[in-house]
């Protein structure tokens, strides 16, 4: 047989492998189970890549636990900011669908072919015509315990979970409204203009048709009213972290202002008792819950930046800082806010009677009792598994594992026991913020593999009219005024408002609506724009932030460019705080329409370019990260080329063997690079380096060194990290000091020496100057390696020196277990680090026990370094290559510490593993798939648009004098083939930043242009 | 590029002082990009002036307007009107500007709005730096490409004086020794022996010394 | 003997025998007495005299006049000439000048820069570079030429010197500076003071390895500190100037009413020391208005009595 | 040094904010949301970014007579 008969026998069988495919149905449609941020990532990947999305949401607002919180660390950003410009636009998304109030009933059927039953409860009120103006919640008698604010406050019987809820829909708490329980009320029905409550509402029970099914449910907290001893429940000013986050939050009980429960006064001593609920195998849970530490320095820090009179202390176990920038955040808070930790568990918390204060008894390393004052004491609660986690597995038919976590494996960690069922978040393992979003990523990018055949066949496009051509036209003006009810009206004179802005230059039209979003009120402004030949619109209601979408599509429908509308802001920013001054509200609000028909009178319409987008991927480094990633883009259908420095691919985890829970790490390498190497749409170049990449996202042209060139889409960086060398501790100096990977590669040949003692020394090289940061792994990498000694050889002895172990979440039992083993803990600090002395044979050690409190000696068989991780030497070059800002410690630096954890702040450039920040291998792995969903979501789009809102470039008057160039943040001017500035649209995010340092004033951005601003000033000063 | 410094408001105030309607006049090219005197700034100037007579309770009326290049006759055109319009005119152009401006409308009044500072480069983003006096008569390919005449205090053909310490001139820590840039780009192109080559003595007669100078082609004459 | 000119100092130096030389700064006022008074002062015991051209750029009595003074009195002045004050026509006039009083000596410099002075919003000059003046004397006196080609009459017959500074930067450039200084028609080289000895005999042995010392009279200069402030104040703030510390430390171990003692021992030691340095030829000693102790200096040195030639 | 002039009793001054339409735009609206009571002589101008505003803006409200600009982002 000759080899093209070959050949062609083997397509035949891939054809008709993909055929079979075909023939089952695979839905282009996912359900996301909870709307918390992790599901919220995965619904909004995956509905920008042509997926159809049901989020099902319990409660009745998305947003889970993240909005609950006031700032979050490192970088002490407002949650509720962060998080509520993503809910608006998931709320508003064309693919995705939120079910509220909803829970799953039943699921059916197989992989890429779901059925699942979904029960709805009423809201009784309907959110069609519900304005979200919230007059019934204010006119609602009755007051009940708020549990989103953790029982500190109050709320109504009719009420949004918090002011940016998303669906903004009030609901009835059925169990407390008055007429449901006592047969009268109904006062919100009454004081509702829109006519929305509806005490007739029922449930309602329907079928969702699926491909995948993401579990993204989020966890309960501790309740640490089981832990009498510390008091919760029975004094007032002991409270759970939680309830403090909501004091810190300014929407929160005391708007921001901390004060205490039991009688609002000004704390000053406070306390935090870490650990409640968490590594506490008898009265609680044993695993950590990997956050309580950095929130508790946070809160402390926070507390201090709103009340410089607190003296924060926090009681810890061990300072679990493992991730990114996190020891230096708790370095900020000891040195800089002076908060003050002791490392000591508290035993008993007892009330001082007269005054409320709290005596808290504690007891210092070396035995001694304390008992200390506080004002206030916060019990940092841990995670756990919700009430009904068992019966909601069985529902899935997922396996849990024995703590009722969704059981995942360490090479595949956000995948259940059942395919097409995916899991995200802390469902899956207890973890911060950033990991959230990351698994969401990756859960959307999983997702996006499994149903790649069917992407983009349950998402529909809407027809729409040409567009008018206004170009050249006097600026004709349509104002409608809303009353939104009674929330402008009866603050604002809504028929002055309406006879002032007749009165203004170019308004040839003005009226006023009762509710301009409602159905009807938009009808009538397409019929308007129509009648009276608008050619700019406003609308004079509430914010734009997040009803200028809907405006802009009515008048789009009507014909009009979308650009051609303004909403006047009068009710967020006018009526709602100026309420009672009538006349002032009045004037207000007629400037501020009169500021916004300036502005209009100059808009122009503004067409946005669009451009294709080569499918393909560029993945730079070819260890675990990269090749996940390439695998992961290639499976959702697009090609992938990755390129590694080395002439092996494999990176790191070439020289690992097992991972924490004894998983064989070379087998899965061995199929990983298999499968990379084998997989159709991957090319590989192994040994070659990238030389030069041009374009941008949707349309990169790169070189590489062996002379290839390549057009791409996106360009992931999966560049990776390399071990610290130790020099100290006299490294390479005695045949029986080494390292925790040439341990490792020992005992995975040979068992350890019966009888020896193995002494391990952490953090070394990692936590001081001059890589003041935690490496994150080698605390599990000494711990798995004494457990294989001790388990090998029960007669050998393993001593570990630490700082804090750091067994952050479920690894915790690893700890547990080496110590059950017998594995001996001495911990020390890093001013007094251990001693060795190497004359001898056998290593000789000398170090200070804070436990005996005194100095004691042990010589070791071998001395095992914990060596820390440092980032790729190639980061240096490729940070230069791609303009791209690494941290102190010289990792990557993400676009967003919190909600864009694999993003570049350039588009179509994505982030993970090693180059990101140290990690283990799962979390690489999640964060690889994270990097494949974000790349789908790109090379999904067989044609990219650029923004409206963005920076419009006149090469006319433009000297090129580079202003814009070295200023802008996402490299958009640049310097053109004919050697003059020119600007790429497509990078553009619309700051202005060139605008306003542009001294020819070439550029202006859409809809902020210098004459429209101008025009807004001079007629906020009353001038027109 | 021609560098310039804006004048101070005080300074430009005083200048306009009696004057009822005064224009403020950009030049849109070096000036602009240095940011003094471009079409931009001259509106911030104006809008500075227009405050100070304000606060001063002065009856004036201050406009802005701009040019491309204030040393072009044929950009003009477009303010003839607004330039007519003025009492007098602050030019916010090099010191060629603001001569070629006088020049065109011999009887309006014109006042510098900024400082002609030097022929330099962008050495960073809001950093200028001399890099040429226009001697007119270049030495550059026998230093280095770096100009003693522009950059040394001494404007020394030879070499440094004795004052240069650590890379640095003799008059201030902040100013490189042009001479040690010299001596360091030539050993970076492995010319050092070249230093030793006598620079004659200079030719100045076709700088300043040889009264203002004029460039006359013939063949791009129209 | 191959001598050029009738210059005292150049036939010292060209009989092989160690030539002193010192200097004076002129009075900042017309009274011309201190000239007087410094020349008297030191006549027996220096071969020749400088006259500083407004030293550090402040104001003073022109180097020229007071360079006649000292003619007339007999002594040997050497006329030092900045390019700092004077385009090339002062310079060759002020030089004509100076040769018409028969002055045999000229020490091209370019001068401190004006800001360091009394005029420091002036406008510097510098038609020429020192460099460019050498040459400039060397071409009126060898080929009678002004610079701009003409026959000068009478040209002037002068001992043409240049300054050297072995401790400025950039250090690699010092010995090719000097060459570059001889190759424009320096004859002697008087040099920048010196403190640290082991610099300049590093600085020495590259002059030898080109054969530089040779081709020129180095004569090396010493300024004695009158206390430690003045060593500290040398090192930190004069430009180009190399102080060791422990120069500094040894004067300001000694007690303050010793110092100047210490001063003076530390410059005779030097001039024991620079005597076996080969290649130098001489020494300049600038004992900056405090040249009364120029004598004591000259004598413990061992440089007394002067040859007569 | 200037004499600052005298401030009448119940003068108000007229205050224009630049807003960062993510952060500080936001901010405001979420004043209204919860109800807080501010004077009404602040008006905003919603920016896309506070890198947007101009010197010139500044300088306009200023001379069109606006007391106190404001701008957070």
């Amino acid at each position: 047989m000759d080899i093209t008969a070959n050949v062609n026998q083997q397509l035949e069988i891939q054809e008709s492998k993909i055929e079979n495919r075909k023939s089952k149905i695979t839905k282009g449609a996912a359900l996301i189970v909870g709307g918390g941020i992790g599901g919220m990532q995965a619904a909004l990947d995956l509905g920008d890549s042509g997926f159809k999305v049901h989020m099902v949401q319990r409660d009745s607002s998305i947003g889970g636990t993240m909005v609950m919180l006031d700032k979050t660390f490192p970088t002490g950003d407002c949650s509720m900011c962060m998080i509520s410009p993503k809910m608006v636009e998931l709320g508003r998304h064309a693919n995705i669908d939120v079910h509220t109030l909803a829970e799953v009933v039943s699921v059916e059927g197989e992989p890429g072919n779901y059925h699942v039953k979904i029960r709805q409860a009423p809201r009784f009120v309907d959110p069609d015509k519900c304005t979200g103006c919230g007059i019934c919640e204010k006119k609602c008698p009755k007051l009940v315990t708020s549990v989103f604010e953790q029982g500190l406050t109050t709320r109504k019987a009719i009420y949004s979970l918090f002011a940016q809820a998303v669906p903004n829909t009030r609901v009835i708490d059925k169990d407390n409204c008055l007429f449901f329980q006592r047969g009268r009320c109904r006062a919100c029905e009454k004081f509702c203009t829109s006519k929305a409550i509806n005490f007739d509402d029922t449930e309602k029970n329907y079928e969702l048709h699926v491909g995948a099914i993401i579990l993204s449910p989020g966890l309960a907290r501790y309740n640490p009213i089981k832990r009498q001893e510390l008091g919760f429940g029975r004094f007032k000013n002991v409270i759970t972290s939680l309830q403090f986050e909501r004091i810190l939050s300014a929407s929160g009980p005391y708007m921001g202002t901390i004060k205490r429960p039991l009688d609002e006064k000004h704390p000053v001593k406070v306390a935090w008792i870490q650990c409640v609920g968490s590594r506490d195998p008898h009265r609680a849970n044993p695993w950590c819950s990997s956050v309580c530490c950095m929130y508790a320095t946070k809160q402390a820090v926070i507390a201090k930046e709103h009340d410089n009179h607190i003296h924060p202390t926090i009681f810890y176990m061990d300072m679990r800082a493992f991730g990114k920038d996190f020891d230096k955040y708790v370095d900020r808070a000891k040195n800089q806010y002076g908060v003050r930790y002791i490392r000591s568990m508290v035993s008993s918390v007892h009330e001082q009677a007269r005054t409320g204060n709290l005596i808290l008894r504690y007891s210092l390393e070396n035995g001694q009792f304390m008992d200390e004052i506080f004002d206030m004491v916060i019990l940092s609660i841990g995670f756990e598994p919700h009430e009904d986690v068992k019966a909601f597995a069985e529902q899935f038919g997922i396996e849990l594992n024995t703590h009722g976590f969704a059981k995942t494996e360490q090479f595949t960690p956000i995948e259940t026991s059942q395919p097409g069922i995916f899991v995200t978040g802390t469902f899956q393992g207890p973890k911060d913020i950033p990991e959230t979003v990351t698994q969401g990523s990756a859960v959307a990018g999983k997702t996006m593999s499994m149903l790649s055949s069917a992407r983009g066949t349950e998402v529909s496009v809407k027809p729409l009219p040409p567009e008018t051509d206004v170009s050249g036209q006097e600026a004709r003006i349509g104002v409608f005024v809303c009353h939104c009810g009674i929330n402008i009206a009866q603050t604002v004179h809504i028929d002055q408002v309406v006879s002032a802005a007749k009165e203004m230059k170019n308004v040839v039209h003005a009226e006023n609506m009762l509710y301009a979003c409602a159905q009807d009120g938009q009808e009538k402004i397409k019929q308007i724009v129509k009648e009276k030949n608008l050619n700019r619109v406003i609308v004079a209601s509430c914010t734009p932030r997040t009803h200028q979408p809907l405006f802009q599509e009515t008048i789009r429908d009507a014909g009009l460019n979308k650009y051609l509308f303004e909403l006047a802001d009068i009710r967020e920013q006018c009526s709602w705080c100026h309420m009672g001054q009538n006349e002032k509200a009045t004037e207000k609000a007629i400037k501020i329409v009169n500021m916004v028909i300036a502005k209009a009178r100059y808009f122009e319409p503004v067409h946005t370019a669009s451009f294709n987008v080569t499918p393909s991927a560029l993945v730079i480094g070819g260890g675990i990260a990269g090749m996940t990633a390439a695998l992961s883009i290639a499976d959702q259908g697009f090609s992938v080329h990755l390129v590694e420095k080395e002439k092996q691919l494999g990176g790191l985890v070439n020289k690992l063997y097992r991972t924490l829970d004894q998983s064989d790490v070379q087998s899965f390498l061995e199929k990983t690079i298999d499968a990379v190497e084998h997989h159709p749409k991957i090319s590989v170049y192994k040994g070659v380096e990238v030389k030069k990449t041009d374009g941008f996202v949707g349309n990169f042209k790169t070189q590489l060194s062996n002379q290839t060139d390549i057009d791409h889409g996106v360009i992931v960086i999966a560049v990776g990290g390399e071990e610290y060398k130790p020099g100290e501790f006299s490294y390479g100096k005695h045949n029986r000091i080494i390292v925790q990977r040439e341990l490792e590669k020992r005992l995975e040949k040979t068992a350890p020496e019966s009888g020896a003692h193995y002494v391990m020394i952490q953090c070394v090289g990692s936590r001081e100057e001059s890589f003041n940061y935690c490496s994150r792994v080698c605390c599990q990498d000494a711990i798995k390696n004494a457990i294989m000694i001790k388990e090998k050889s029960p007669d050998a002895h393993v001593t570990i020196l630490y700082r804090d172990i750091r067994t952050y979440g479920l690894r915790e039992d690893y700890y547990k277990k080496a110590r059950d083993l017998g594995v001996r803990f001495i911990r020390f600090e890093v001013d007094k680090k251990p001693e060795i002395d190497i004359e001898s044979a056998k290593p000789k050690l000398k170090l200070f026990d804070y436990m005996l409190n005194r100095e004691i000696e042990m010589t070791a068989d071998y001395v095992v370094l914990s060596t820390g991780l440092r980032p790729h030497p190639s980061m240096e070059k490729i940070s230069k290559l791609y303009k791209l800002t690494r941290n102190l410690d010289g990792f990557f630096l993400e676009a967003h510490v919190k909600l864009r954890p694999v993003d570049f702040p350039f588009e179509g450039v994505f982030l993970c593993g090693l180059a990101h920040a140290p990690k283990n291998l799962d979390e690489t792995i999640s964060q690889a798939l994270a990097a494949s969903g974000r790349a789908g979501v790109v090379l999904s789009h067989d044609k990219l648009s650029a923004s409206g809102i963005i920076s419009k470039h006149n090469k006319q008057i433009c000297m090129s004098c580079l202003s814009c160039v070295r200023i802008c943040p996402f490299d958009s001017p640049y310097i053109d083939e004919t050697g003059k500035v020119c600007h790429n649209e497509v990078k553009c995010m619309g700051c202005g930043l060139c605008a306003a340092i542009c001294p020819a004033k070439a550029f202006q951005v859409n809809n902020f242009k210098d004459d429209q601003i101008l025009a807004m000033i001079d007629a906020c000063a009353g001038l027109n | 590029m021609i560098v310039g410094k804006q004048k101070s408001i005080d300074e430009v105030w005083a200048m306009i002082q009696g004057y009822k309607k005064v224009l403020v006049f950009g030049c849109n090219t070096c000036v602009a990009v240095c940011h003094a005197g471009g079409n931009k700034e001259a509106e911030v100037m104006a809008s500075m002036l227009r405050m100070k007579a304000k606060q001063e309770n002065v009856d004036i009326d201050i406009q802005d307007s701009g040019i491309e290049r204030q040393c072009e006759h044929e950009f003009f055109e477009s303010v003839t009107e607004r330039i007519e319009w003025a009492d007098a005119i602050v030019s916010m152009a090099c010191g060629i500007g603001v001569q070629f401006t006088a020049e065109k409308f011999s009887t309006k009044p014109l006042m510098p709005g900024i400082n002609t500072t030097f022929l330099g480069a962008t050495e960073k983003p809001g950093v200028w730096t001399e890099k040429c006096q226009a001697c007119g008569n270049c030495i550059l390919g026998m230093t280095a490409g770096i100009c003693p005449i522009a950059r040394c205090a001494k404007r020394l053909m030879n070499g440094p004086c004795g004052g240069s310490t650590k890379g640095k001139c003799e008059i201030s820590k902040d100013l490189d020794c042009a001479w040690q840039l010299i001596i360091d780009r030539l050993t970076a192109l492995n010319r050092l022996n070249e230093y030793e080559t006598l620079i004659p003595i200079k030719d100045w007669s076709t700088d300043r010394a040889g009264g203002p100078r004029k460039v006359v082609r013939e063949d791009v004459m129209v | 003997m191959n001598v050029k000119t009738p210059s005292k100092l150049e036939k010292i130096l060209a009989s092989g025998q160690l030539a002193v030389t010192s200097e004076c700064g002129p009075p900042r006022g017309s009274d011309p007495e201190g000239i007087i008074k410094k020349g008297t002062m030191i006549k027996e015991y220096v071969d020749a005299i400088n006259i500083t051209d407004n030293q550090t750029s402040v104001t003073r009595l022109c180097s020229l006049a007071s360079c006649i003074r000292l003619k007339l009195m007999g002594l040997e002045p050497v006329l030092q000439m900045v390019t700092r004050d004077r385009n090339r026509i002062a310079l060759q006039s002020d030089i004509l000048g100076a040769a018409s009083f028969d002055i045999f000596n000229i020490l091209c410099l370019s001068g401190d820069h004006q800001s360091f002075g009394d005029c420091a919003t002036g406008q510097n000059v510098h038609d020429l570079d020192s460099m460019q003046l050498l040459q400039v004397v060397r071409r009126m006196r060898d080929e009678g030429k002004f610079i701009g080609g003409e026959e000068i009459k009478r040209p002037p017959r002068m001992f043409v010197g240049a300054a050297a500074n072995p401790f400025a930067d950039p250090f690699e450039i010092r010995v090719p500076r000097l060459a570059k200084k001889i190759a424009a028609g320096a004859e002697f080289i008087q040099t920048q003071c010196i403190y640290n000895l082991d610099r300049f005999e590093e600085w020495m042995k590259r002059v030898r390895d080109r054969g530089l010392h040779e081709k020129v009279y180095i004569l090396a200069g010493l300024t004695p500190m009158k206390s430690a402030g003045m060593a500290k104040y040398m090192k930190n703030r004069v430009p180009g100037m190399d102080v060791p510390d422990e120069v500094v430390k040894r004067l300001s171990g000694t007690p303050k009413d010793k110092q100047a003692d210490e001063g003076i021992n530390i410059c005779i030691e030097s001039i024991e020391r620079l005597k076996q340095v080969e290649g130098v030829r001489g020494f300049h000693i600038m004992a900056i208005e405090w040249e009364e102790k120029v004598p004591e200096i000259v004598q413990r040195a061992g440089l007394y009595p002067r040859p007569v030639v | 040094m200037e004499e600052p002039k005298k401030i009448p009793r119940d003068w108000e001054p007229d205050i224009l904010a630049f807003a960062c339409h993510y952060c500080a735009f936001a901010a405001a609206d979420l004043a209204g949301v919860m109800r807080l009571s501010y004077a009404p002589n602040v008006k905003i101008i919603r920016l896309p970014c506070t890198g947007k505003l101009d010197y010139i803006y500044v300088l306009r409200a200023f001379e069109q007579g606006v007391d106190g600009v404001f701008c957070a982002g």
